[in-house]
C-alpha cells in the first residue's frame, strides 16, 4: 500500500509538472516520471494486503508498458530535435487554437 | 514497526522525493541525473514487491537506455543553452 | 480445444494482414504502395465477410491463444464493430490511393507505407479487442503511428502540432492504464465481459471511471482538451489529415463506448449528462472557431472538434435503442464525408500553392471534381438528407424525444446551421469568378476523384442506412442489449 | 502582455495546478485505500495452467504464452516507433569525441560482460526471472557503452542485416501465429509439446529485434544531435 501511495503520488507531481512545463525536454521527464507512477500502483496493489502471492499479469503490464514508454520516449526526443533544426520553415502565420 | 516496514517506508518516501527533484531541479542535466537515479530506486523498490523481472526491465530500459536516450538529447539541448532558464 | 467455425478466422486476418504488409512495406519500399493499395483491398473484403459473419451468426468472440478469457485476450466482434471496420477499410483504401499521386509530389519517403499501414492494423485491432490492457496498448500504437504521420509534413508547425499531439496523448494514455490499475484490483480480471460482470461501485469503480474517460476524452479530443487537434489535423500532410479526421479520432470514443456498455454500465446519469454537455459545447465553440479560421484545412479541423461533440450526445441519450444507431450512423456519415473533404482540400493547396480561402477564386473552373467532392462532402456535413449524417441527426434527435429531453435536438439543429455557415463561407469564395491567367497545372484525376468517390459514398450512405441501423440495434446486438440492461 | 500580469497569470496557473493535482491525489488515494483486502487477480489462474505454457517463470508464460498477443503488439510499437524516428533523421553520426582511457577500458571490459549477462537472461527468462526485454535492454546498453567509448561497430550494422533483425521478432511472432492458424488452431495457440521451444526462438527472436530497435534509437538521437542549428523551441503555442 505504500508504494501504490507513493504511485499516485508521482502520477500527481508529474501530471502537474507536465502541464506547467515548457521546455519540451521537461515534459518529456514528467511523463516518464508519470509512467513508473501509474507502473508502480499496478504492482503493488497487489500486494496490498501483507501475505498475498505476487501477480504475474500487472508484471507482464509494467513491462510491457516499459517498453512502449521508451519507444514514444524516443519519439518526443527525437521530435523536440527537429523542433530546434527547423529554423527555415514559416512561423506564427495562423496558430491554431489560440482563441480570441 | 518492524525493519522492512521501515525500509520501505524509506523506499517509497525516497522515491517520491527523487521524482519531485527530477522534476523541479533549475539544471536540466541534474534533473536528468535524479532521474536515473529515481530509476534505479525504483528497480529497488520492485524487487522488494518481489517483480525481480520488472526490476531488470526497469534498469535496463527505463533507467539505463532513457537516461542515455536524454543524455544524449541533452547534449544538443546544452549547446543551444535556452532549456536551462526556468525553474 | 474448440474446433474452429468456418470463415471465423478472419478477426485474425484483419490484425495479421496490415502487420504482415507493413513489414514487407518496410522491406521492399519499391513495392510499399501496391503492397498497402493490395491490403487495404483485402481489408474491405475481410471486413465485409466479418459483417456478414456477424449479421447471420450473432456477436464472435475468438480466443487468441486458445486460453479465453479471463486468462487470455479474446477478440470481440459484432455489428458495430463490423460496420466500423468496414468504413475504415473503405477510407483507408480511397486515402492510400490518392497518396500515391500526392506523395509523389512532395519529399515524403516511402516510410509513409509502411507506417499508415501499421495505423490500419492498430485501428482493427482497437475495434476487434475485448480486453482493456490490450485496449491500451493498440491506443498507443494508434496515437504513435498517427503522431509518425503528422510528423512528416517536415515543417516547423507540423513537427510542432506532432509533439504536442503525442505529449498530450502520453498523458492520456497513462491516466487510462492508471484506470485499468484500478479495475483490475476491483474485479480480478481485464477481460471486458468479465469486468462488467464482477465490477461494483466501488470508489475505485469511480476514479477509473473519472481517470479513463478523462483520459480518452484527450485522446478523443472532446471540448475543452481539443487543443492538441486543430494543429495535428490541419499541418499533417492532407491524406494523413483524412485518416486522422475520418478514423482515428473515432477510435477513444468507441472504447468509451464499450466501456459504457461493459465494466460502467450503470454510470449515474449526470455522468453522462456532462459529456452531453461538453459536447454540445463542442458543437457551438468548434463551429465558431471553423468560422473564423482564414485557411481551409484549419476550417476543417475545428469542423471535426465540433463533429466530434455529436459523438458525446450519445451519452446522455444512452437509454433509447436509437442513439447508439444515431451516433454508428453518424460516425460512418462523418469518416466519409470528412476524409473527401480533406483530400479535397489537399488537392487544392497543391495545385493553387496555397489553402487561404478567401484566394480559393479560380477553383471552381479549375478543379470542378475536387470542388464537387468538397462541396458534396459539405453538404453531408450539414446533416442535408439523403446523407449519412442527415439518418444520424434525426435519429439522435428521435432519441432526444424519446427521453423528453428536447434539449440535446436543439442542439443538433442548432450544430447544422453552424455547420451550413462555414462550408457556404468556402463555397462562396471557390464560386466567384476571376480574370486572373489561368494555371494549366491541374492535379491528377486520381486525386480528384478519389475524394469525389468519398464524397458520394458519405451523401448516399442515408439510401443504406435502414438496414444499417437494423443491424445495430436488431438482434445480433445481444451483447450490448444484455449490458445495457444491467441498471443498477 | 506585460510583465507583472503575466507573473500573476504564471503564478495562478501554479496555484491552480497544484490544487487541482491535490484534489486527484485525495481522491485516488481514497479509492486505493477503499479497495477489498482479499486478493483479487489471476495469480492463481496462472499457476493452475502454467505447467502447459513451456515456460516456468510466471511472467514469461503471461508475457509469451496467455497474454503473447500483447507482446506481439508491443513490438510493433516499437518497431514503429523507429520507423518514425528514421522518417525525422537527418544529419551523419559524427565519430563520439576521445572518450578517455578510462572509459574505453570500462567499455571493452564492460560490454562483453553484459552480453554474457544477456545471454544468461535469454537463457535464463523460461525458468528464473529475465527474459527477452530484459536481454534486449542490456544488448542495447552494451552497445551504448561501445558507442560512447568510441567504438564504431555498432555503427556499421546498416542496410540488409540491420532491415532483418529489425523485423525478426515481430515476424517470428507473426510466422508461428499464422502457421498455427493454418493447422487449425487459434492465433498464436502453441502445441502443448513445442510450447517451450516455439517461446524460446520467440524469445531470441525478440531479444535480437529490441535490442537493435533500441541501440537504433540511441544512434538516431545522436545523429540528431550532430545536426542540430540553434533555434529556440517551445512546446507552447508561440
Amino acid at each position: 500500500m505504500l508504494y501504490s501511495l507513493a504511485g499516485i503520488a508521482l502520477f500527481c507531481i508529474a501530471l502537474r509538472a507536465v502541464i506547467l512545463a515548457t521546455a519540451p525536454l521537461r515534459a518529456i521527464l514528467a511523463v516518464n516520471v508519470m509512467s513508473s507512477g501509474v507502473f508502480l500502483v499496478l504492482v503493488a496493489l497487489a500486494r496490498r494486503t501483507p501475505g498475498l502471492v505476487a501477480d504475474p499479469v500487472p508484471h507482464a503490464m509494467v513491462i510491457t508498458g516499459i517498453v512502449v514508454a521508451v519507444s514514444a520516449t524516443a519519439m518526443a526526443i527525437v521530435l523536440t530535435q527537429r523542433l530546434r533544426a527547423n529554423v527555415s520553415a514559416p512561423t506564427v502565420e495562423d496558430t491554431p487554437g489560440a482563441g480570441p | 514497526m518492524d525493519v522492512a516496514f521501515l525500509f520501505d517506508l524509506l523506499l517509497a518516501a525516497l522515491i517520491v522525493w527523487l521524482g519531485w527533484r527530477a522534476l523541479t531541479s533549475e539544471s536540466l542535466f541534474r534533473a536528468i541525473v535524479l532521474f536515473v537515479a529515481f530509476g534505479l530506486a525504483m528497480g529497488l523498490a520492485w524487487v522488494r514487491l518481489d517483480a525481480i523481472d520488472v526490476a531488470l526491465a526497469e534498469v535496463a530500459v527505463s533507467a539505463g537506455l532513457t537516461g542515455a536516450l536524454l543524455l544524449a538529447a541533452f547534449g544538443g539541448v546544452q549547446r543551444s543553452g535556452d532549456d536551462d532558464d526556468e525553474p | 480445444m474448440t474446433a474452429l467455425e468456418p470463415g471465423s478466422t478472419w478477426v485474425v486476418w484483419l490484425i495479421v494482414s496490415p502487420l504482415a504488409a507493413a513489414l514487407i512495406a518496410f522491406l521492399l519500399p519499391r513495392v510499399a504502395a501496391a503492397i498497402a493499395l493490395a491490403n487495404a483491398l483485402f481489408m474491405g473484403v475481410a471486413a465485409l465477410a466479418l459483417l456478414d459473419l456477424v449479421t447471420e451468426q450473432g456477436p464472435h468472440r475468438y480466443s487468441l491463444g486458445g486460453w479465453g478469457a479471463p486468462l487470455g485476450i479474446d477478440l470481440y466482434a459484432d455489428p458495430l464493430s463490423g460496420v466500423l471496420l468496414v468504413v475504415a477499410a473503405v477510407v483507408v483504401l480511397a486515402t492510400l490511393f490518392y497518396s500515391r499521386d500526392y506523395l509523389a509530389r512532395t519529399a515524403i519517403g516511402p516510410l509513409f507505407w509502411p507506417i499508415s499501414l501499421f495505423l490500419h492494423a492498430a485501428l482493427n485491432a482497437l475495434l476487434l479487442s475485448a480486453d482493456a490492457f490490450n485496449l491500451y496498448v493498440t491506443l498507443e500504437l494508434l496515437s504513435l503511428s498517427a503522431v509518425a504521420l503528422v510528423a512528416l509534413a517536415d515543417e516547423q508547425r507540423a513537427v510542432a502540432a506532432a509533439l504536442r499531439y503525442l505529449l498530450a496523448s502520453i498523458v492520456a494514455s497513462l491516466a487510462y492504464l492508471l484506470g485499468v490499475a484500478l479495475l483490475y484490483h476491483t474485479a480480478g480480471v481485464l477481460d471486458l465481459a468479465a469486468l462488467a460482470e464482477r465490477a461494483t461501485w466501488t470508489p475505485a469503480t469511480w476514479a477509473a471511471l473519472g481517470l479513463m474517460t478523462a483520459g480518452l476524452a484527450v485522446k478523443g479530443a472532446l471540448f475543452p482538451v481539443h487543443f492538441w487537434l486543430p494543429g495535428a489535423h490541419s499541418y499533417a500532410p492532407s491524406p494523413v489529415s483524412a485518416l486522422l479526421s475520418a478514423l482515428v479520432v473515432k477510435a477513444p470514443f468507441y472504447v468509451l463506448l464499450r466501456l459504457w456498455y461493459a465494466p460502467f454500465a450503470g454510470a449515474p446519469e449526470a455522468v453522462g449528462t456532462l459529456l452531453g454537455l461538453l459536447g454540445a459545447l463542442a458543437i457551438v465553440w468548434g463551429s465558431l472557431q471553423a468560422l473564423r479560421q482564414a485557411r481551409l484545412k484549419l476550417l476543417i479541423a475545428y469542423s471535426t472538434v465540433a463533429q466530434i461533440g455529436y459523438l458525446f450526445l450519445f451519452f446522455p441519450l444512452a437509454q433509447s435503442r436509437s442513439a447508439l444507431q444515431g451516433v454508428t450512423v453518424f460516425i460512418l456519415g462523418h469518416a466519409l464525408a470528412k476524409a473527401a473533404m480533406f483530400l479535397a482540400a489537399g488537392n487544392m493547396h497543391k495545385c493553387l500553392g496555397h489553402d487561404r480561402i478567401q484566394d480559393l477564386h479560380r477553383v471552381a473552373r479549375e478543379l470542378p471534381v475536387t470542388l464537387a467532392a468538397f462541396a458534396v462532402g459539405g453538404v453531408c456535413i450539414m446533416g442535408l438528407p439523403p446523407s449519412g449524417n442527415f439518418i444520424g441527426k434525426w435519429l439522435l434527435i428521435e432519441a432526444a424525444f424519446a427521453q423528453g429531453e428536447w434539449g440535446w435536438a436543439v442542439v443538433v439543429v442548432a450544430g447544422g446551421l453552424l455547420s451550413a455557415a462555414y462550408v457556404f463561407r468556402v463555397l462562396g469564395h471557390a464560386f466567384t469568378v476571376d480574370d486572373k491567367p489561368v494555371d494549366a497545372s491541374g492535379a491528377p484525376a486520381s486525386m480528384a476523384w478519389a475524394a469525389f468517390a468519398l464524397a458520394l459514398l458519405a451523401l448516399t450512405l442515408g439510401v443504406f442506412a435502414a438496414p444499417l441501423i437494423d443491424l445495430i440495434g436488431g438482434p445480433g446486438e445481444t451483447a450490448v442489449a444484455h449490458l445495457s440492461s444491467r441498471e443498477p | 502582455m506585460t510583465n507583472p500580469e503575466r507573473d500573476t497569470l504564471a503564478r495562478l496557473a501554479r496555484f491552480g495546478s497544484t490544487l487541482a493535482v491535490a484534489l486527484v491525489f485525495a481522491g485516488l488515494a481514497f479509492a486505493m485505500l477503499s479497495l477489498p483486502a482479499e486478493p483479487t487477480g489471476l495469480a492463481a489462474a496462472v499457476r493452475a495452467e502454467l505447467p502447459g505454457t513451456g515456460a516456468a517463470n510466471p511472467v514469461t508464460a503471461v508475457l509469451l504464452n496467455f497474454r503473447g498477443y500483447d507482446t506481439l503488439l508491443e513490438i510493433a510499437v516499437l518497431l514503429l516507433a523507429l520507423l518514425a524516428i528514421w522518417t525525422m533523421r537527418r544529419g551523419q553520426l559524427r565519430p563520439q569525441r576521445d572518450p578517455g582511457d578510462v572509459l574505453e577500458s570500462l567499455a571493452s571490459i564492460q560490454a562483453p560482460v553484459m552480453l554474457v549477462v544477456a545471454g544468461y537472461l535469454l537463457w535464463a527468462g523460461g525458468s528464473a526471472p529475465g527474459g527477452a526485454f530484459q536481454a534486449g535492454g542490456i544488448l542495447a546498453a552494451a552497445g551504448v557503452m561501445l558507442v560512447l567509448a568510441g567504438s564504431g561497430w555498432p555503427q556499421r550494422l546498416s542496410g540488409w542485416p540491420l532491415r532483418v533483425a529489425l523485423v525478426l521478432g515481430l515476424s517470428a511472432f507473426i510466422c508461428v501465429g499464422v502457421a498455427v492458424v493454418l493447422g487449425g488452431q487459434e492465433f498464436l495457440a502453441y502445441p502443448a509439446s513445442g510450447a517451450a521451444t516455439i517461446i524460446l526462438v520467440l524469445e531470441i527472436c525478440a531479444t535480437v529485434s529490441i535490442a537493435v530497435i533500441l541501440l537504433d534509437m540511441f544512434l538516431s538521437v545522436l545523429r540528431g544531435r550532430a545536426s542540430r542549428t540553434d533555434t529556440t523551441a517551445s512546446i507552447d503555442q508561440p
